[in-house]
């Protein structure tokens, strides 16, 4: 079962005082066959064709979507601070993908795949982008707090960690009413030092609440590396101090992630209990637009070794293998996403500007109950 | 009409607040089986449940958090942080996601919730445990901010406060909770945003909220003696403030004294300080005086702590002050 | 004298005292390695090493308190908020640790440190990454809170900040890093509490501080043009508020505008008014106006952004109505 | 060695996923002769006879320092909150007996016992108490806010675990020196849910600062059992999601704290590396003057089980049973600490108030550097 849980060969670990394997210990579902990350991915979800062309669908969406938000920003259509998913999308669709409708997600700043693979109009999200009232916050919110009430998609938060309490919240309502629901929550690897994380994770175990919380271990908060902002690299570990499961994955495997994410949806559904999932996964892109790609804190060299791990190449090749779509259909898909950007970005482009009254307006809301 | 306690005010607000909308829950440290820290949710468990009344562990970021979150998706939270002071490590939640949702979601999320606890000083309880924050929470807009003063009105607007549909800070005061006045029997409801003039006077105004309340009704009391007549405006809330109350005050009486419980520097006072000087410009007989907590961090020692806090003798002098009385 | 960028002044000042004295060490996110994610620390771990040049990770909170610790057994850190809205994650620390530890331990310990960073908007960055803390931080006895708005005052000041025994807070604009002035060659101090005149002018104050200095200077060199001469008070340090310099000021041209980057209530501005109607009241041919951001969370689009900023139109408005030439 | 690394029999332990011990595996002192909690203490520190009765001595005065300081505050000469450490100075005194004076020390808000083992002077204590001018924080601090710059007494703090990232940043300060002290660090087992307990401790960890982190567990935060607070009761797991060592002792045998600290101390000294200890211990006295004894949150059958297993009583026992003291000179040490807490009693009152001046002073230095 390719669940990833072994480390890869590249992730450094420190010198810890123990070695037990105790956090993926835990995974009732690995076992001592686990391919290595670097392994060749395989289907092993029992997808079919239908599906395994969806998901690819939805990555190169995200992926060609991402690339037009760079040329935009590039231009001055989008302004403030634009953080690029690309290089992670296995993990948006893979999570998405294993999700109902009314199921809840909330997200950091890095919101564009998330929300295009949840289901959120790429038209709304690139008008969100351009600032414009068509925008799915109104214009308002822009790149970091992208919200679409209508697929439960929660936001797009700022603050490092701010919205890790916030999703047990929902999972709390989620109890409350005695739904079966679940709320996912992303968050990069530098969020697991914050406070707000230990405190949630520790309410969300005690009160059994269905909770997924995904760590995307892209390896660096901004310049810093995980081996520079956390003790211990091996963030699942912190689950069992809050006698939780953990499990660890190759995020670059859409497979391993919807795998994952089958256990952990179970576990909220069934058991009520949550889940902490790290997910491993490399941003290709600089932090923020601001930001060099490469040549500061990561070299050329560790970019492009990632970049061969593409999930979106690693899916491609997989379905071109197992000659479940021809040359031609392969491009099609691609084609067919970049259409989907261009419509945005058209659609984003005649989109009006907040009218100026809007400044004013969804500061409080005149209603009581 | 029957006289209660502001504590027992408090508490009827929040049991008849439960029983009318089973989205209304409460939640924070020692809330459901200690009864309380200052049994203002005395009973609530019991008549309530574990899952409308939660204790939580010390963690206030996260359960101010949480409260976001089940607001979020439709449950009405009330957040009690044991006293404000500890709100602190919380206020990220308060000011950057529960105030500011319904706008960065351009409309989708509001945020039907209630931030509630006690605020400003008690009794020596030194430095850390004695600060009063309504002016930094009335500096965020997208938040409601009430101060009652007495039960009536503790009662009143804790239920406006629990129906709105907006996020709402509720400060209560320690040292209050042991006051007693009447209480109107049946449905009380005062509304958010609306002053009270707690005394009609016409000799000088005395703008004021919260706990100082009492301590301006009292020097109210003292100057009648001499036959001073002051008339004491109790803001109840400080954001929306009641700007036409408090002018319409000042119109009147034309010299103005404002009370506060927290420190000087960009205090509420401030704030109707300059509120009175657009309003009221050609009104004024004198410049307007604000008497605030002396700008320390409080001080243990019951003789320093006195001296520390805004009281009936400061504000006195201060009212004679603008009378040019002194 | 040198023309230099706000940014590298700053840097200038960080390099001068890191080599003044060893105590002195820098911390906060990105700090190091990457040179300050505005670049501010540009040059320091090579030339100081990873010892006194500390990249920390995201944890706000943790490193402001390690920075207490530091400073109460004697090193001076400079604690560097990558900016001051993520600071509120860490305002525990600065309120009830750093304002308070030389009073609660009756003088025993006192607090040589500095929390610096971007405060207020930049671009686009919406509500969450827009917000303004002087008001918040002026409230709090304890601290000192520095606002410079020019390279030489952010230099003259910086240095200041790090050789003040208190701890002092220090607020920078990212909007400022790359403007220009001139800065004094050699040893370069600008005193904490003294405001500066930066234009001489006889028909309306402006009193503003941080980045409103610079909208300030622009309005007055426009009405300048139709031979209306502005005084511009820069107050520099906002605690403690040079009230003197205020005073001067509006005693000399009868009418003032105060400008600030945060919102209304119970901003700055608020507290300057206080003080203008208590030490002016018998000079003032008019009310005092302010000039704030618009009382809303930052939005996003650039249009909305530019309507809740407060700008040099709206600043020349506000001057001309209290000039009653509106 | 009696390390009391296992678990007390009457400490409930919740239905846990895994149960492998990590946490304690960890201790590389703990082995299988662990004597469990309840058993009679051994004296295995190699102390003389003298030292115990020293430690006895340190205890008593801590005891009967308090027993008068609530007599003082049915009095009203002391005010506001008062929290009694009465049943916890095995672990004051155990970890200052094991300190040098150039070490740190610093505390929350229930801090009279740590104070006094720490060496500060019960006049100044109690003063300070009275909100007197000779108080050891002038009378400005009171009960929570303790200080004593001479003994490297930080504080007395009373925000729930807002002194815990003070403690790592003066292990910063003595690594930035190149120093060998330590600091050590006490606060209640509730705080390890607080996000400062989470940041600190991976800072701690990462940057090999020479910390000790002491947990004192007895059990309630207030009025809620660790049960209620706390997903994972076995807190030391949680030193391994920092790749930290973490032990737990039992705090009522003054000799397992003191072993514990001995290697706590090495570690930091020699190793740079800090620590995180829980103290399994319990509280006599009501949270704060205002809380009662028994009765809301606990039973009274569950104190009188706990008091059986008074620190004092427990070492009293061990130097009467070995013949080392006779019944008089037991009985000397204990008027002794009468005595003690009498004087301070004494000078407390006689001392004057602060003069009203003082409210302006020691809000600004006027120095620079
Ligand atoms: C509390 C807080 N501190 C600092 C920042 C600035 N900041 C934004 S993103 C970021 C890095 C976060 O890294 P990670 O959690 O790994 O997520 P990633 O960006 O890799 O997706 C930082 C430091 C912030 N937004 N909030
Ligand atoms: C941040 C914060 N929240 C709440 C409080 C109120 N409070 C004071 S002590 C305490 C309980 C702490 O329990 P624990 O950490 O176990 O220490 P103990 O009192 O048992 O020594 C609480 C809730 C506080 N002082 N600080
Ligand atoms: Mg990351
Ligand atoms: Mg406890």
């Amino acid at each position: 079962m390719s669940t990833g849980a072994k480390r890869a060969p590249e992730r450094k670990s420190k010198n810890e005082p123990e070695k037990d394997g105790a956090a993926n210990g835990e995974n009732p579902a690995a076992n001592a066959d686990d391919t290595e990350t670097q392994a060749p991915m395989r289907d092993t979800t029992g997808t079919d064709a239908e599906l395994r062309k969806e998901l690819l669908r939805s990555m190169l969406v995200q992926r060609r979507f991402e690339e037009r938000c760079a040329e935009a920003y590039a231009l001055g259509k989008i302004g403030g601070f634009c953080h690029l998913y690309i290089g992670q999308e296995a993990i948006s669709t893979g999570v998405m993908s294993m999700l109902r409708p009314d199921d809840y997600v909330i997200t950091a700043y890095r919101d564009h795949g998330q929300a295009l693979a949840r289901g959120v109009s790429p038209r709304a999200i690139m008008a969100e982008l351009f600032g414009k009232s068509d925008g799915c916050s109104g214009g308002k919110g822009g790149s970091m707090h992208l919200f679409d009430k209508a697929t439960n998609f929660l936001g797009g938060h700022g603050i490092v960690g701010g919205h890790i309490p916030i999703a047990a919240g929902v999972a709390f309502a989620i109890k409350y009413r005695r739904r079966n629901q679940v709320c996912v929550c992303f968050f990069g690897e530098a969020a697991v030092n914050i406070g707000a994380f230990h405190e949630t994770l520790n309410m969300a175990s005690l009160w059994d609440l269905p909770a997924i919380f995904i760590i995307e271990n892209n390896r660096y908060g901004m310049g810093t590396s995980i081996s520079r902002s956390t003790a211990n690299e091996d963030v699942v570990v912190r689950a069992k101090g809050y006698r939780m499961i953990g499990e660890s994955v190759d995020g670059q495997d859409v497979f391993a992630v919807r795998e994952c994410m089958a256990r952990a949806t179970e576990r909220a559904r069934k058991e009520k209990r949550p889940t902490l999932i790290e997910m491993r996964t490399y941003r290709f892109m600089g932090h923020s637009m601001s930001d060099a790609v490469n040549g500061t804190y990561r070299t050329k060299d560790e970019l492009e070794e990632n970049m061969k791990r593409d999930p979106i190449l690693l899916l491609h090749n997989l379905i071109h293998e197992a000659g479940e779509l021809t040359e031609g259909e392969l491009h099609k898909i691609d084609d067919d996403a970049k259409a989907v950007a261009q419509d945005a970005w058209d659609f984003a482009d005649a989109s009006p500007e907040p009218a100026a009254e809007e400044l004013y307006t969804d500061i409080l809301v005149d209603t009581t109950s | 009409m029957a006289v209660v306690t502001y504590r027992d005010a408090l508490t009827q607000a929040l049991r008849e607040e439960l029983q009318r909308d089973d989205r209304v829950f409460l939640m924070g440290e020692e809330v459901a089986q200690y009864n309380g820290a200052y049994k203002v949710s005395k009973g609530l468990l019991d008549e309530f449940g574990p899952m409308r009344i939660v204790d939580t562990p010390i963690t206030e970021l996260g359960f101010a958090g949480i409260g976001v979150g089940a607001a979020m998706v439709g449950l009405r939270p009330i957040v009690e942080f044991m006293t404000w002071n500890f709100a602190l490590l919380a206020i990220d939640q308060v000011v950057n996601a529960a105030a500011k949702m319904l706008y960065m979601s351009g409309g989708q999320y509001k945020m039907p919730m209630v931030f509630r606890g006690p605020n400003g000083a008690a009794l020596q309880l030194s430095a850390q445990h004695s600060q009063a924050w309504e002016s930094w929470l009335a500096h965020i807009p997208g938040l409601k901010v009430l101060t009652p003063g007495t039960p009536a009105d503790a009662k009143g607007l804790l239920k406006s406060a629990i129906r709105d549909d907006n996020p709402v800070v509720f400060l209560e005061g320690e040292m209050l909770y042991n006051t007693k006045g009447e209480v109107p029997d049946g449905e009380h409801i005062v509304p958010i945003g609306v002053a009270e003039v707690k005394r009609e006077g016409s000799d000088c105004s005395i703008i004021t909220h919260g706990k100082m309340v009492l301590v301006a009704m009292k020097v109210a009391d003292e100057l009648a003696k001499e036959g001073i007549t002051l008339d004491v405006v109790d803001l109840r809330t400080i954001r929306p403030m009641d700007v036409e109350a408090i002018a319409a005050s000042v119109q009147k009486t034309n010299r103005a004294v404002v009370v506060e419980e927290g420190w000087e520097l960009c205090g509420v006072g401030a704030q109707v300080v300059d509120f009175i000087q657009r309003e009221c410009f050609d009104d004024l007989d004198a410049p307007v005086i604000r008497v605030h907590q002396e700008d320390v961090p409080m001080p243990y020692a019951k003789n320093l702590e006195r001296l520390a806090k805004p009281d009936a003798a400061k504000t006195l002098a201060a009212v004679k002050k603008v009378l040019y009385l002194d």
